[in-house]
């Protein structure tokens, strides 16, 4: 079907789409939404912490909202926020059409925004999920949970896991398979490198998470006894595992943010990246090592002195990757021209913040001392400030700077700005003090605390903070509105970008690239702007092309049919009595899709 | 899709694919070997392992699996050089292998659930049975996906030598095939360790 | 472009970072007081930590505030800079530098690791936490003692704790103490310690503990407190913790009467007694203790009351004392106004105060 | 579109080696395996030699029959580089859980 039909609108064409820019703006409109349930959560966590013995809700409740504010933000925000700017820059950087399977990445959309859907269901029928977003084993088993929640959030992880294992496989292709001629891998823009290990990231270390959430529901519905400790279940080894996953996924996390603040801080100090190739080389390593220190989330469980001292060295070593990233960013703006745009200050405060967040975590990756701050609010400062001030910070950054060419409108410079002060503000108002609440000893996820204990003052000032950030998300959704319709235009070359991105109109068409481009080094399109010397070169008329004769995929509505599938098949658990039916139900229809997906015309 | 496109790699895109997907299912099968070697002999009641395991049987299903993998690239050798009836055949001794092997398999299953192995028995029963069950589940899988080849290739006969969509289902078998190569060794042979 | 705003969003972070290190007020969960040997070494170590950390962070922000100040683009300034790819002395230095900052961490680290895990000394008291959902049990095999919620040992004394879990993961911490190890259901972990010297040896010190990994509804209100006595003292605890209260006055015997027949006796146990319930907290010498509900209530007529009167009235699972607490009262149970002061009464004066 | 392998008719021919060897592979692991008493194999060589045998049935299969051997190097590091991380991570996790 040729690509000459006018660019649909309406609903049915965003729904059997299987063009990455779509499917790019969808992710990050379902982040946004996650981003105001998680949000939300964390106001209600703060508001019963604001004073000692407060009973603004319940223990039970609490738990709740510890849980589902860890799992939404991690799994429902950040992580579709990076695949947002995965989906509609990888083509568009890596001068390719869309990315190697268009409608397999429509599939791992819908499936992870039924999945969300799944991981939140519990909050209508008062089942949510209230073990901790780590579900350590067995408080989740049915002896001590007997309702549905962990089988909520089992199920919902299960589904969204598959969601990102299915987008990993897709770009890990698109990236290695479908680059531009002249565009080797060590010419590609650093993103597309942080893309890369964080897609190795995900197809490696999820499926360890999808086996130990498969035990966890076989022991709650069929008897296994894998994590509970009677039947010779050991439940040290959930503990195992879910690390195995989840230090990978930290750094799934953060990798995304360092490839953005890359792309920013070089656009807008008008310099290349400072030592590219080495840049690459930590990003690896980072990834890599990630896989080699999963224990030091166990070192208070008695590893024994050889397996501590191994992680301990490792956790350390991971440290000087970082260190080198950081350094190179500073070299980076190091005697270039910055322009304060609020893009720039968020990546600029992305790596002020990552770096005290790196370094509180260095503090407790020698064990002992970490004997002392694991479980309190030490720790929680810690990943606050690597996450938000680090990965949520940068991906504001990433809205900022994209979205110009995703809508061919700049967002609005002050409300922009006073969104980043009252984020700044109150993103180190509310965490900097949780730092002395770890020094003074108050423990995590507990629901309230006890007059005597000298913890109110900090308290105090955390929540008032966690307000002032809340505001600055209202200001932020002010301004998203406002823009798309009335902010500033903006052409194709809207920040005087370096990478092939900005060399196409914005909004860019269905086909991104009228004909293929070819790039003789990093950074290509800059040096067509200017000459090594930095004088002002005329850059080449782009040549002519007929847009009738471009072949692009069919919108197709299987994915979507497929994932409604999956999803009713893995909430069988839910159904009282007809459970069983309701999963044969979903798998033939899974079945069915799948042959109707084959035979499908390409 | 994209099965017509040169790419950078000169590897077909659903051939890259499936290597990927081939990379992420050994740290599957490794979780789940690890599964097992941790819970093997901590069930605590119930028949262990050395009491049930018929070494005879599992061997021949080795050999028949491997027979089958055997089939499956001389199914795709026979598809580029285009000769029909023989690729033909050697899909229909591919499945029919697929199909002895999980015959095998539920037979061996029903044996031990008469001896009083079930799922819910001991942690060693739950985890043999993950184990082997998720490898069954993944040949029973393969025998699907390649049934629907030769049909697709009975029905069109000569028009239809797509040999990338018999390589890649003929990598997914390999890999199935590798993996029970592991697995023989891991929980049968291993059994006395 | 406000330029000086622009310096207090990067020094905002240092100045605070800067108060971390001084030292508060000695709060009774305090992680930087610490009383014992263990704990003093894990502060040496988190000192060194903080030290090479704040070199590392003034290392970073002072080359970037600069930055922020002398390349920013002034009004009108269209000159592209010099575009430099990259240098390799640079990153080897800040390659090797952290690589030995990181060194001199990990050396302390090494120590104390192979420190933790020694064998203890043959003398050594040994206790038995046992985690509980949201009580603690504390056992003295040589002494056949059982209590709940207060761990009391000699002061100055190896001391080498059993951690076991008789239910889900708890985590025994007494930050003043320094260090904690995870009680794991069908694990044995341990940890030793020598307990610290009595501030003043007529008095006993106090040092309050928190179960610190996530174990259902009440996870924040299972608190306790080691207690340190001096040796005589603790001797004269061993032989009085094992004795029934002694029942003199009516309205002891009324709250003995209670104690039958209101059932508690199938939960909770009292030394002598025909109370052998194992599933709630053992009550022998409870008069001893200063807290009620793991911490939760002082343990006076007052917090008694509050507790008694919580249990009986409110249905599972909005107690507002112990939410999720198997304590409840069905139909048939209710305690009047004067059964609780019996019970009270009987409980309270178990023993002779030792201290 | 069909590459080198229809050109040299010497692929059957390997692929029936290749049937061969395998079989005898398995056969020898059940033998060594049913007869470890009589021919006097000890724990620790009987884990060697069968974790050598499944090895060499590992690469032939996935060498050969898999075409790895003449995939390009980006393919073949992609495989390996997985297969790595999988047995130290499942190493790792078993010498911290036995």
């Amino acid at each position: 079907m040729s690509s000459a039909n006018s660019q649909q609108t309406g609903l049915w064409s965003w729904i059997t789409t299987v063009d990455h820019k779509k499917i790019g703006i969808m992710y990050a409109l379902a982040a946004f939404f996650f981003l105001v349930v998680g949000g939300a959560e964390a106001i209600l966590m703060r508001t019963q912490l604001l004073v000692p013995n407060n009973d603004f809700i319940t223990a039970r409740t609490f738990n709740s909202m510890v849980t589902m504010h860890g799992t939404t933000m991690i799994f429902l925000v950040v992580m579709p926020l990076s695949a947002a700017f995965f989906n509609y820059l990888t083509p568009l950087m890596i001068g390719a059409r869309d990315v190697a399977f268009p409608r397999l990445n429509a599939l791992s959309f819908w499936i992870f925004l039924f999945g969300g859907i799944l991981l939140n269901f519990g909050f209508f029928i008062d089942q949510v999920p209230r073990g901790g977003w780590f579900g350590y084993a067995n408080l989740t088993s049915l002896q001590y949970t007997p309702d549905l929640s962990v089988d909520f959030w089992a199920m919902g992880l299960q589904v969204v896991g598959l969601a990102s294992l299915i987008a990993s496989v897709n770009f890990f292709v698109t990236i290695l398979n479908m680059r531009c001629k002249g565009m080797t891998l060590l010419k590609m823009p650093m993103f597309m490198w942080t893309n890369l290990v964080t897609q190795v990231l995900l197809m490696l270390s999820l499926p360890v998470i999808t086996i130990a959430l498969l035990m966890v529901t076989f022991d709650r519905h069929f008897g296994t006894g894998f994590f509970i400790p009677g039947e010779g279940g050991s439940v040290i080894l959930w503990q195992h595992l879910f690390w195995v996953f989840g230090h990978p996924e930290v750094y799934i996390l953060i990798l995304p943010a360092m490839g953005i603040v890359s792309e920013i801080l070089t656009t807008f100090s008008k310099k290349p990246l400072f030592g590219y190739s080495v840049m690459v080389y930590s990003s690896c390593a980072i990834g890599f090592l990630g896989f080699a220190v999963w224990a030091h989330h166990m070192f208070t469980t008695g590893l024994g002195p050889w397996a501590t001292t191994f992680f301990s060295a490792a956790t350390m070593l991971i440290a000087v990757p970082t260190g080198v990233k950081i350094f190179n960013w500073i070299s980076t703006v190091w005697g270039g021209r910055i322009r304060f745009t609020t893009a720039n200050l968020f990546a600029l405060s992305f790596v002020a913040m990552f770096t005290f967040g790196g370094l509180s975590g260095i503090m407790h990756s020698s064990a002992p001392i970490d004997s002392q701050h694991q479980d309190t609010y030490f720790v929680v400062a810690h990943f606050h400030y690597v996450l938000y001030g680090g990965a949520v910070m940068a991906l504001f950054g990433g809205i900022y700077y994209w979205f110009p060419k995703v809508t061919g409108r700049f967002m609005d410079e002050t409300m922009g700005k006073i969104q980043f002060w009252l984020y700044m503000i109150g993103f180190n108002v509310t965490f900097f003090p949780m730092h002395f609440l770890g020094v003074q000893g108050m423990p995590r996820r507990n629901y309230t605390y006890a007059v005597d204990q000298g913890w109110d003052l900090w308290n105090w000032v955390a929540s008032v903070g966690a307000y002032a950030t809340a505001v600055g998300g209202i200001v932020f959704a002010i301004n998203f509105f406002w823009s798309l319709k009335k902010g500033a235009k903006a052409e194709g070359d809207a920040w005087n970008g370096r990478t092939l991105e900005w060399t196409i109109p914005s909004p860019p068409h269905e086909y991104n690239f009228g004909i293929e481009p070819t790039v003789t080094r990093t950074d290509d399109f800059w040096y067509q702007k200017y000459s090594e010397d930095g004088k002002k070169l005329q850059p080449p008329k782009p040549e002519k092309y007929d847009p009738n004769d471009i072949h692009l995929p069919g919108p197709s509505y299987w994915p979507i049919i497929l994932a409604a599938g999956i999803t009713v098949a893995a909430s069988g658990f839910f159904v009282q009595g007809i459970g069983l039916y309701v999963s044969l139900l979903g798998i033939a229809v899974v079945v069915v899709s799948v042959y109707g997906w084959s035979f499908e015309e390409a | 899709m994209s099965a017509h496109m040169e790419t950078v790699t000169g590897v077909d895109n659903r051939k890259f694919a499936m290597w990927s997907l081939i990379a992420s299912e050994c740290f599957l099968f490794g979780t789940l070997i690890v599964n097992y070697f941790v819970k093997r002999n901590r069930g605590l009641e119930g028949p262990t392992g050395p009491e049930i395991f018929d070494i005879n049987l599992t061997t021949l299903s080795t050999f028949d699996l491997l027979m089958s993998s055997v089939a499956m690239v001389l199914a795709l050798h026979y598809c580029r050089t285009k000769e029909l009836r023989k690729m033909q055949a050697w899909l229909g001794v591919v499945v029919l292998g697929g199909a002895i092997f999980l015959g095998f398999q539920w037979y061996e299953f029903n044996h031990f659930v008469n001896l009083g192995l079930k799922l819910d028995t001991s942690v060693f029963g739950s985890a043999f049975y993950m184990l082997t069950g998720c490898h069954g589940l993944h040949v029973a899988v393969g025998v699907l996906w390649i049934t629907s080849i030769l049909i697709t290739s009975l029905r069109k006969g000569e028009a239809w030598f797509n040999d990338t969509v018999i390589e890649v289902a003929g990598l997914y078998w390999h890999f199935v095939d590798v993996v029970w190569i592991i697995l023989f060794t891991v929980v049968y042979l291993f059994v006395y360790i | 472009m406000e330029f000086p705003k622009r310096w207090l969003k990067i020094l905002l972070a240092p100045l605070m970072f800067l108060s971390l290190t001084s030292c508060f007020e000695k709060l009774p969960m305090s992680t930087v007081h610490s009383v014992t040997e263990w704990g003093n070494d894990i502060n040496e170590l988190y000192l060194i930590t903080t030290i090479v950390v704040t070199f590392v962070f003034f290392m970073v922000s002072i080359p970037f505030c600069y930055a922020m100040w002398k390349f920013r683009e002034k009004e009108g300034d269209e000159t592209i800079p010099k575009q430099v790819k990259g240098n390799h002395v640079l990153e080897i230095l800040w390659t090797v530098i952290p690589v030995i900052l990181l060194i001199i961490i990990f050396i302390p680290t090494f120590k104390l690791i192979m420190k933790q895990y020694a064998e203890p000394p043959e003398d050594a008291l040994v206790i038995e936490a046992i985690g509980h959902q949201w009580w603690w049990e504390f056992r003295y095999p040589e002494y056949g003692i059982v209590t709940a919620n207060e761990m009391y040992v000699p002061e100055q004394r190896p001391v080498t704790i059993k951690l076991k879990s008789a239910d889900v993961i708890h985590s025994f911490w007494i930050p003043r103490w320094g260090g904690k190890v995870d009680n794991i259901p069908g694990e044995v972990n341990t940890i030793n310690y020598v307990t610290p010297a009595l501030e003043d040896p007529a008095k006993a010190d106090y040092y309050q503990g928190h179960c610190v990994e996530l174990c259902g509804l009440s996870h924040a209100r299972m608190r306790y407190e080691a207690v340190v006595l001096s040796a005589e003292r603790f001797e004269t605890w061993t032989k009085v913790a094992k004795s029934p209260p002694k029942v003199t006055t009516a309205l002891q015997k009324k709250g003995q009467e209670l104690f039958m027949s209101k059932t508690c006796f199938t939960c909770h146990a009292i030394e002598g007694t025909a109370a052998k319930g194992l599933i709630g907290p053992d009550l022998t010498n409870f008069g001893d203790r200063r807290t009620l509900a793991a911490g939760t209530l002082p343990n006076d007529a007052e917090g008694m009351h509050t507790w008694l009167r919580d249990s009986v009235d409110a249905k599972p699972p909005y107690q507002n004392v112990k939410p999720g607490s198997l304590m409840v009262f069905g139909e048939g149970f209710e305690l009047t106004e004067e059964d609780i002061k019996a019970l009270t009464a009987y409980l309270h004066n178990s023993t002779a105060k030792t201290f | 579109m069909s590459d080198s392998h229809a050109s040299h008719g010497g692929g059957v021919k390997l692929y029936w080696i290749f049937c061969v060897i395998l079989s005898v592979i398995t056969f020898l692991e059940w033998a060594v395996f049913e007869y470890r008493e009589p021919w006097g194999i000890g724990k620790v060589s009987l884990v060697v030699s069968l974790s050598i045998f499944s090895l060499i049935k590992f690469v032939m299969v996935v060498g050969w029959y898999m075409h790895l051997k003449d995939d390009p190097k980006m393919l073949k590091n992609t495989f390996i580089f997985s297969l790595l991380l999988a047995s130290g991570v499942a190493a790792g996790l078993l010498a911290l859980m036995l």
